[in-house]
């Protein structure tokens, strides 16, 4: 597989860009660490030289920001998708979110990201740079020197249970696609189904109580796409601004994952933004797996125009009393 | 100056519990917070709480009052809930400066009453920062992580915790577990001060100054152009709000229960897209806007109403927590030009 | 006189066509069930958004339950398949954050189904009695 | 804020036997938004309304709230008193507390406590309730009768004499039903064919109606007075418009070995047939599973000898789209199989057979040209035993009977007996009853004449077992009254078999959207009120699809239906139902999942432009609803992730407060 | 009189036979191939045990006359399954006389040639639900 550098991707945005193909390049921008990557727009290939980034901290999903990309003046963006953004690009497609003429895209390989919060969690906090070359990450940290670690240890999430290294949409690929793999991307949900209810209810007490709804999951879901979330309309019934208590926490978390569920890809930027560490993604990995189990494999984004889930039916399906009993066995 | 030994730390926190609600910082999924102390409760070795201490005084979520309704009369009752005792231990020097912007946001006419309420019960042992992080820079707003203020200020080395009182308040404290803790000089903390100086010196974001911005700097960044460019990809969410030691609007809502109407206020954010909102819809209405409310804010409208103070004591927590990697740092280096690079 | 019976709180919604019809059927038969149900009429099942449940729930109710035409009888054709996907969905989910599955149910009772719905309702009350409060999804605002 | 007004009825003791009307009255005075509340004996009676209307105009009230009978039974009545009194008929709700409170709970106090909850729920509806206003959409002034038996054939009749035009869809290649195979029709003995044909005639000569022979609905769209339906006419081989009728053709088809359905496979037919001599209309058709040309391409013996050119082997099936304002369903029913019967041979020995079978053998027109001879060999039988309920009233068995009573099978049964024993005196007849239900014009008077003047058996016990012995039936059976198990040696057993909906009828109420019960029988509107309606609007039911039905019942039930349907076609104009969905166009985002669940198609999408922060403009794809299309199921409101879909008079608010109000 | 209501209570529970689903059609006894063995007949036996006429059925031959065929079980169109009623008055009489419990293991012993094999099936079929 080619490594996917910076200097890749500049040179092919500095194709595009002076072969009028596109306008701008969607991409990051350097900041003060080398984990602190914002998201920009370059409009000169001599911007993206000087602040261009691309590494393994570039792990942020970029599908969402198409919506408003796309509405901002002419021309197209180009943007450099991962597998697993490509799955949300075509869910966004698929509920008209953007015009697809407006998006040059590019099919970048990935062999996984960096999650810097488990740097974080092995060394504790002082970590002015990562070296991130190779398989094994040299930290420079501010009072123990420089330390190892295998970058097999500390990959996000979503990566270490990557679903498919294959693309399912773009103009072009750099190198060769992968496949879709088989991920044991459900074990966890599995060893929460066989806690006992008490079991489970204590430990999403634990992480939901850590909520402070700060709405950070929300609104980088590429899923969430409302023009006004109804948390945040007053004539919804629901909306809060705080969660007064567990109640409001679960409500939360629930209505959230009832309303992505069949669109939710597995994309984890949910669980990579929270602030609170709560592993969000698996709540929306048990709607996955329960459509799955009920409903036959479905894999949001896979097709452009597939029909959610939630919004199809076979007069075969499974009764609610045994959706609930499944767990039983 | 007392001190006590670090093996002795959980009588003297069993001592302060009797009297008074203990806080202390544990480790815990997601990082460490402040937690109830009970036996067998350890405190946690991380520089700081994911949330700030400003919860103790001013909390995400609080009842001011409720009205009971029956049939069509209406009582209204009083509930306060701000009346313990309470001791925050371990709190950072940026946390408790963060009080001292809150107060003069609370205390001044007219005053909140809940909140001087809880300030009142709270007392505040503070902790000087032996290993500050590369986030930090509370240097920037003159604060010093070696010698944080607080009722007492407590320094942690390998085997002993050095305890100073501040005030009265910190003195009673003091008292209340003088038979477990010593007199000593001060030596070892001067040596600890020392050490943190020179660590302060080395941390990357030590170059950021404040120079540029403070009261009077409205007109020259109202209108700049950066504005665009630096809050194009934010989210809108409430991560760096709801972290922040300093940020303090709140909203007031009603939540109707079952026997009658509950009033409480929470937390607000500026980069909420129903912020302030009223009849006519949202003042602010585009998401540059409101990100450049909270930035202004902090570098300048508060500097303009508060003798020159920032609003922003350097803490780094938004430079970790927000999804995209956009704070305060980027927003004062880009505004300011490249001097602060 | 035992005075603090614990009586449970009880929604159920009922579409208009078949189970709001069957329910008044148990009615036009004199088939008792408890008190403690009480029902709001919905056109269709696929009305019942599990946000209307869940607020059920916070505001003070022990047990929700749901009922619709049998599948393949709905009024609108469709709804009812809607409703058993959503909900299949829905209480698979509350089940996995612990709370209790035996508060929620789905229920098709046809317009002819009087004593369904009455043995249904009475059932329904039997077990969420035995479960006693709803202390997992509760909001403490609501309860007195 | 609303004034709201309630109203408390009493319905004389349904409701006041358990709830103390006084107390909830009182109780419900203090609810926020109540501004006068007050009880009465009979809230639907004249003067009841009347008090609702002289309220309605004192109190200025703008919303109220019925706490009475189901809002299935009153809601129209008390929306229609509403408007009078000026009101918006939507700013009514009903409280039921008799159906789901007083009469079903015993306990006074209970059933108060529980009507006030009720009430306070209704009037937290009816605080968020808006007035709404109907939308209007045209009636086309056609009418589609789906079946052509006697019902069809009736409800047609009446409705184009009331100078409609009307459809008939029939499957068979004649008009005509079950009621053209029949012989002889209880309790006047008239010849079935003899009342039947002459209406079959009236019809096809009948300007205002157009009969689809040999075709079936294929795709039922649209709504009350505007549905569009696509009839499938199925290719029968022989042009319609040219086809005389002579039945050369039939004559000459060398292919003779063709089980005849019309007679129930007791005879054979050709490959290209007429069904009987009186088919409406009358063309042959080509059974293509037989026809050796269209099987193999060998024979065309008939398009040879027809001299009209008629024969036409490449015909294909043909769609005719049509507007209708009204369909009835008359699609009558089947005697159910007696394949899982092995108690009473049915499969083992040809001399077991049903009663409609029978009918076919004592029909001068049938296979035996209406002499009375055993299937098996030809011989007249001198004993014969009828059973009754064969599969009717069979509650353990749902796999092969049905729990209901067939109702029509002891009136046949007598017949039967009765005819057998007029036309073969020398003939022992034997009646196996349960109990022999009467309830008819003449009825009971028949099935005694059978008894008394003909002299016919009748044995109150059920038959047990019957086994083929040589050319015998041992028919083993119970007389309960003279406790003995009976014994008899028969020559021919016939069974009373219960009849079934017909199996197009489930696909069909499918394509209609209507209703049916687990017996697939349609669902009436109102099992009293209403009984021609289906609940679905502008679907009227007509004859046994409905329910078991003799010839007169049918006939009675297809001219209400049809005067159902003339009086929905008189109008010009429908209102509809004003609660349907609504799309707040600056919350929809477009994603389409509204969309994908409406039933109706009654969304669609626009780009719209909005305004947006500093004076920009966005434009944005948002759902909007097609009112008169949208039935209000309420399907899209849940599919809708951001709120933006809401269901007018069930809104979500709405649904919250009563779900507020009762957990209060 | 309150004895017999208690044994047809009683008679009712064992069997789980519901009496009042019958709807008196004699279907039982005209499929019963031991009906003119029988002093009273199926269908009385059902409707003996729904009036609590229970006595003359406990002295009855009947109750070892009935093959347990279990014929009018399958044809009864009301499912009311006559043959468990029937089993269920015998078990009354033999648990009333008390001691003589038969055990699957004592069946071997109690065959002899005249039993019809049809019984010893049934015998069988008893003992291994």
């Amino acid at each position: 597989m080619q490594k996917i550098t910076r200097e890749v991707l500049i040179a092919k945005a500095e194709e595009l860009l002076s072969n009028g193909t596109v306008s701008k390049v969607l991409g990051l921008k350097k900041g003060e660490f080398s984990y602190d990557q914002t998201p920009a727009v370059f409009t000169d290939i001599e911007s993206m030289k000087k602040d261009f980034v691309f590494d393994d901290f570039s792990g942020a999903n970029f599908s969402k920001y198409l919506i408003k990309e796309t509405k901002k003046g002419e021309g197209k963006t180009l943007v450099f998708l991962k597998p697993c953004d490509t799955y949300s690009f075509n869910q966004l497609l698929t509920e008209h979110r953007f015009d697809r003429e407006k998006v040059y895209v590019v099919g970048i390989a990935c062999d996984g990201m960096v999650d810097i919060k488990k740097i974080k969690n092995a060394f504790g906090d002082g970590i002015v740079s990562v070296d991130a070359t190779t398989d094994t990450l040299k930290v420079e940290t501010l009072y123990d020197g420089v330390k190892e670690i295998a970058k097999a240890e500390v990959l996000a999430e979503r990566c270490r249970n990557c679903k498919s290294k294959k693309h399912v949409a773009y103009d072009e690929l750099i190198g060769e696609d992968g496949e879709v793999i088989s991920s044991n991307r459900f074990d966890q949900v599995d060893e929460l189904e066989k806690m006992t209810a008490d079991e489970r209810f204590a430990f999403w007490q634990n992480e939901l109580s850590r909520c402070i709804r700060c709405n950070a999951c929300r609104d980088v879901c590429p899923a969430c796409t409302c023009e006004k979330c109804v948390f945040d309309n007053p004539n919804s019934g629901v909306q809060n601004k705080a969660a007064a208590n567990s109640f409001e926490e679960q409500m939360f978390h629930i209505i959230r994952a009832f309303h992505v569920a069949g669109r939710c890809t597995d994309c984890g930027e949910c669980s990579r933004v929270c602030p609170q560490q709560i592993p969000l993604h698996l709540l929306n990995r048990k709607f996955i797996k329960d459509i799955n189990g009920f409903y036959g494999d479905y894999q949001a984004g896979e097709e452009v125009g597939n029909r959610a889930p939630l919004v199809n039916y076979t007069k075969e399906d499974l009764e609610p009393s045994e959706a609930v009993n499944k767990g039983d066995k | 100056m007392r001190k006590i030994s670090l093996s002795n730390l959980d009588k003297a926190f069993a001592l302060i519990a009797e009297n008074a609600k203990l806080y202390i910082p544990v480790d815990g999924k997601g990082g460490a917070s402040f937690k109830l102390w009970q036996e067998g409760v350890k405190m946690s070795d991380a520089l700081n709480t994911v949330r700030s201490a400003k919860d103790f005084f001013f909390p995400q979520m609080e009842t001011l009052m409720e009205f009971k309704t029956e049939g069509k009369n209406i009582e209204i009752i009083d509930n306060r809930q701000e009346k313990e005792d309470f001791v925050v231990f371990g709190v950072r020097a940026c946390d408790v400066k963060s009080f001292e912007i809150l107060d003069r946001v609370f205390l001044s006419e007219p005053v909140d009453s809940y909140y001087a309420s809880r300030r009142e019960k709270g007392v505040i042992v503070s902790l000087a920062c032996g290993r500050p992080s590369e986030t930090c820079f509370c240097k920037t707003f003159g604060i010093d992580a070696a010698n944080p203020a607080g009722d007492i200020t407590a320094w942690k080395t390998e085997t002993d915790l050095y305890l100073l009182a501040n005030t009265e308040k910190g003195e009673k404290l003091l008292s209340a577990i003088s038979s477990i803790t010593e007199d000593c000089d001060g030596k070892a903390v001067e040596e600890q001060k020392k050490q943190i100086s020179a660590i302060m010196e080395k941390l990357p974001l030590s170059n950021v100054t404040t120079e540029k911005f403070g009261a009077g700097k409205t007109k020259e960044y109202f209108d700049s152009p950066a504005w665009d460019e630096l809050s194009s990809h934010c989210l809108g969410c409430g991560t760096c709000t709801f972290v922040c030691p300093t940020c303090q609007c709140y909203d007031i809502k009603d939540f109707k229960t079952n026997e009658g109407v509950q009033r409480f206020r929470c937390w607000d954010s500026c980069m909420y897209s129903d912020f302030t909102l009223m009849a006519h819809g949202n003042s602010r209405a585009s998401q540059k806007e409101r990100f450049r409310q909270r930035f202004m804010h902090k570098l300048v409208y508060y500097p303009d109403n508060n003798d020159g103070m920032f609003s922003c004591v350097g803490c780094g927590r938004c430079l970790t927590k927000c999804p995209i990697s956009m704070n305060i740092v980027k927003v004062m280096k880009t505004l300011g030009g490249k001097e602060n690079d | 006189m035992q005075v603090n019976e614990y009586k449970p709180k009880i929604v159920a919604f009922c579409c208009n066509w078949c189970s709001y019809a069957g329910a008044d059927l148990a009615g036009s038969n004199r088939l008792a069930y408890p008190a403690e149900v009480k029902v709001i009429r919905v056109p269709c099942s696929c009305r019942v958004n599990p946000m209307f449940i869940l607020r059920a729930f916070q505001r003070g109710a022990d047990g929700v339950i749901l009922c619709g035409c049998h599948p393949g009888d709905c009024h609108y054709t469709s709804g009812n398949y809607y409703t058993r996907r959503r909900m299949a969905l829905l209480f698979s989910m509350l089940d996995y954050l612990g709370i209790e599955k035996e508060r929620t149910r789905v229920e098709w009772v046809s317009a002819a189904e009087g004593a369904k719905f009455a043995a249904t309702m009475n059932d329904f009350v039997k077990t969420v009695t035995a479960l006693g409060e709803n202390k997992r999804l509760e909001d403490l605002r609501c309860k007195k | 804020m609303q004034r709201i007004g309630v109203f408390v009825c009493w319905c004389g003791s349904n409701i006041a036997g358990t709830v103390d009307v006084v107390k909830v009255a009182e109780a419900l005075k203090s609810e926020p938004g109540v501004v006068h509340s007050a009880n009465y004996q009979y809230m639907c009676s004249q003067a009841g309304q009347q008090l609702i209307k002289d309220a309605i105009k004192e109190h200025n009230l703008t919303g109220i709230v019925v706490c009475s009978c189901s809002p299935r039974m009153h809601e129209a009545t008390f929306r229609k008193t509403a408007a009078a009194a000026g009101l918006n008929p939507y700013m009514v709700e009903i409280a039921n507390i008799r159906e789901q409170c007083s009469w079903i709970h015993k306990d006074m106090q209970e059933g108060t406590e529980k009507a006030i909850v009720l009430g306070r729920t209704a009037i937290a509806k009816v605080n968020l309730n808006a007035p709404l206003k109907p939308g209007e959409s045209p009636v086309t002034k056609r009418a589609l009768v789906i079946g052509g038996g006697i019902a069809g054939i009736q409800t047609a009749l009446d409705i184009a004499d009331a100078g409609f035009e009307v459809d008939i869809v029939e499957k068979k290649p004649t008009i005509g039903g079950k009621m053209a195979q029949l012989d002889k029709t209880f309790p006047t003995l008239d010849c079935a064919a003899c009342i039947l044909t002459p209406k079959m005639v009236d019809v096809a000569q009948h300007e205002k109606i157009r009969i689809f022979s040999y075709s079936e609905v294929e795709e039922v769209k649209g709504f009350v007075g505007n549905f569009d339906v696509k009839i499938r006419k199925k290719a029968r081989y022989v042009k319609e418009d040219v086809c005389t009728g002579c039945g050369l053709c039939t004559e000459k088809c060398p292919m003779k070995k063709v089980p005849n359905d019309f007679n129930l496979g007791m005879d054979n037919k050709r490959a290209i047939y007429i069904p009987f001599a009186q088919a409406v209309p009358k063309i042959a058709t080509i059974d293509a599973d037989y026809c050796n040309m269209l099987k193999n391409g060998k024979c065309g013996v008939c398009a040879k000898v027809c001299t009209a050119k008629a024969i036409d082997y490449t015909q294909k099936d043909e769609f005719v789209e049509e507007k209708y304002g009204a369909i009835v369903a008359a699609t009558g029913f089947n005697p159910i199989s007696m394949d899982k019967f092995d108690e009473f041979a049915y499969s083992q020995s040809k001399d077991v057979i049903t009663s409609l079978e029978f009918e076919r053998l004592m029909n001068a027109a049938g296979p035996t040209a209406g002499k009375l001879l055993r299937p098996s060999d030809g011989v007249h039988p001198h004993k014969i035993v009828f059973v009754q309920c064969v599969g009717s009233r069979c509650a353990s068995c749902a796999e092969k009977g049905k729990e209901y009573c067939s109702k029509i099978c002891c009136m046949y049964t007598a017949k039967h007996a009765m005819l057998t024993r007029d036309k073969y005196p020398d003939t022992d007849v034997t009646v196996f009853y349960i109990d022999v239900r009467t309830p008819g014009k003449q009825f009971d008077e028949f099935y005694r004449r059978a008894a008394e003047e003909y002299g016919v058996h009748y044995i109150k016990g059920m038959v047990g077992k019957v086994s083929p012995e040589g050319n015998k039936l041992i028919v083993q059976g119970s007389d309960l009254i003279a406790n003995k198990q009976l014994k008899i040696e028969a020559d021919l057993v016939v069974l009373a078999a219960a009849i079934e909906p017909d199996k197009s009828a489930r696909p069909l109420a499918t394509m209609l959207t209507a209703s049916m019960d687990t017996n697939d029988f349609f669902t009436e509107a109102h099992p009293k009120l209403r009984p021609v309606e289906s609940p679905t609007a502008g679907i009227f039911l007509s004859g046994a699809c409905q329910g078991p039905k003799d010839i007169p019942e049918t006939v009675s039930q297809a001219g209400a239906a049809a005067a159902k349907v003339i009086g929905l076609l008189a109008k010009d104009k429908l209102t509809g139902n004003p609660c349907v969905a609504q799309s707040d166009e600056l919350m929809c985002n477009g994603c389409s999942s509204c969309e994908k669940v409406c039933p109706y198609g009654a969304i669609t999408y626009a780009d719209k432009e909005f305004r947006g922060p500093n004076r920009t403009t966005l434009i944005r794809r948002v759902a909007q609803v097609n009112e008169a299309i949208c039935q209000g199921c309420g399907c899209c409101t849940v599919a809708c992730p951001s709120g933006a879909m809401d269901l007018k008079g069930f809104a979500n608010k709405q649904i919250m407060a009563e779900v507020d109000a009762i957990c209060k | 009189m309150e004895n017999s209501k208690n044994v047809c209570d009683e008679i009712v529970r064992i069997s789980k036979v519901n009496p009042r689903k019958c709807m008196k059609c004699g279907k039982c006894s005209g499929t019963c191939p031991a009906y003119d063995e029988m002093e009273y007949h199926p269908h009385q036996f059902v409707y003996m045990v729904e009036t609590g006429d229970i006595e003359p059925l406990l002295k009855s031959k009947s109750i070892y006359r009935c093959l347990s065929c279990f014929a009018c079980i399958d044809r009864c169109p009301r499912g009311v399954e006559p043959a468990k009623l029937v089993e269920a008055v015998r078990l009354m009489v033999v648990r009333q006389q008390g001691n003589n419990h038969l055990k699957p293991d004592d069946i071997p012993e109690l065959l002899d040639e005249d039993l019809p094999q049809q019984a010893i099936v049934s015998a069988f079929r008893k003992y291994t639900k």
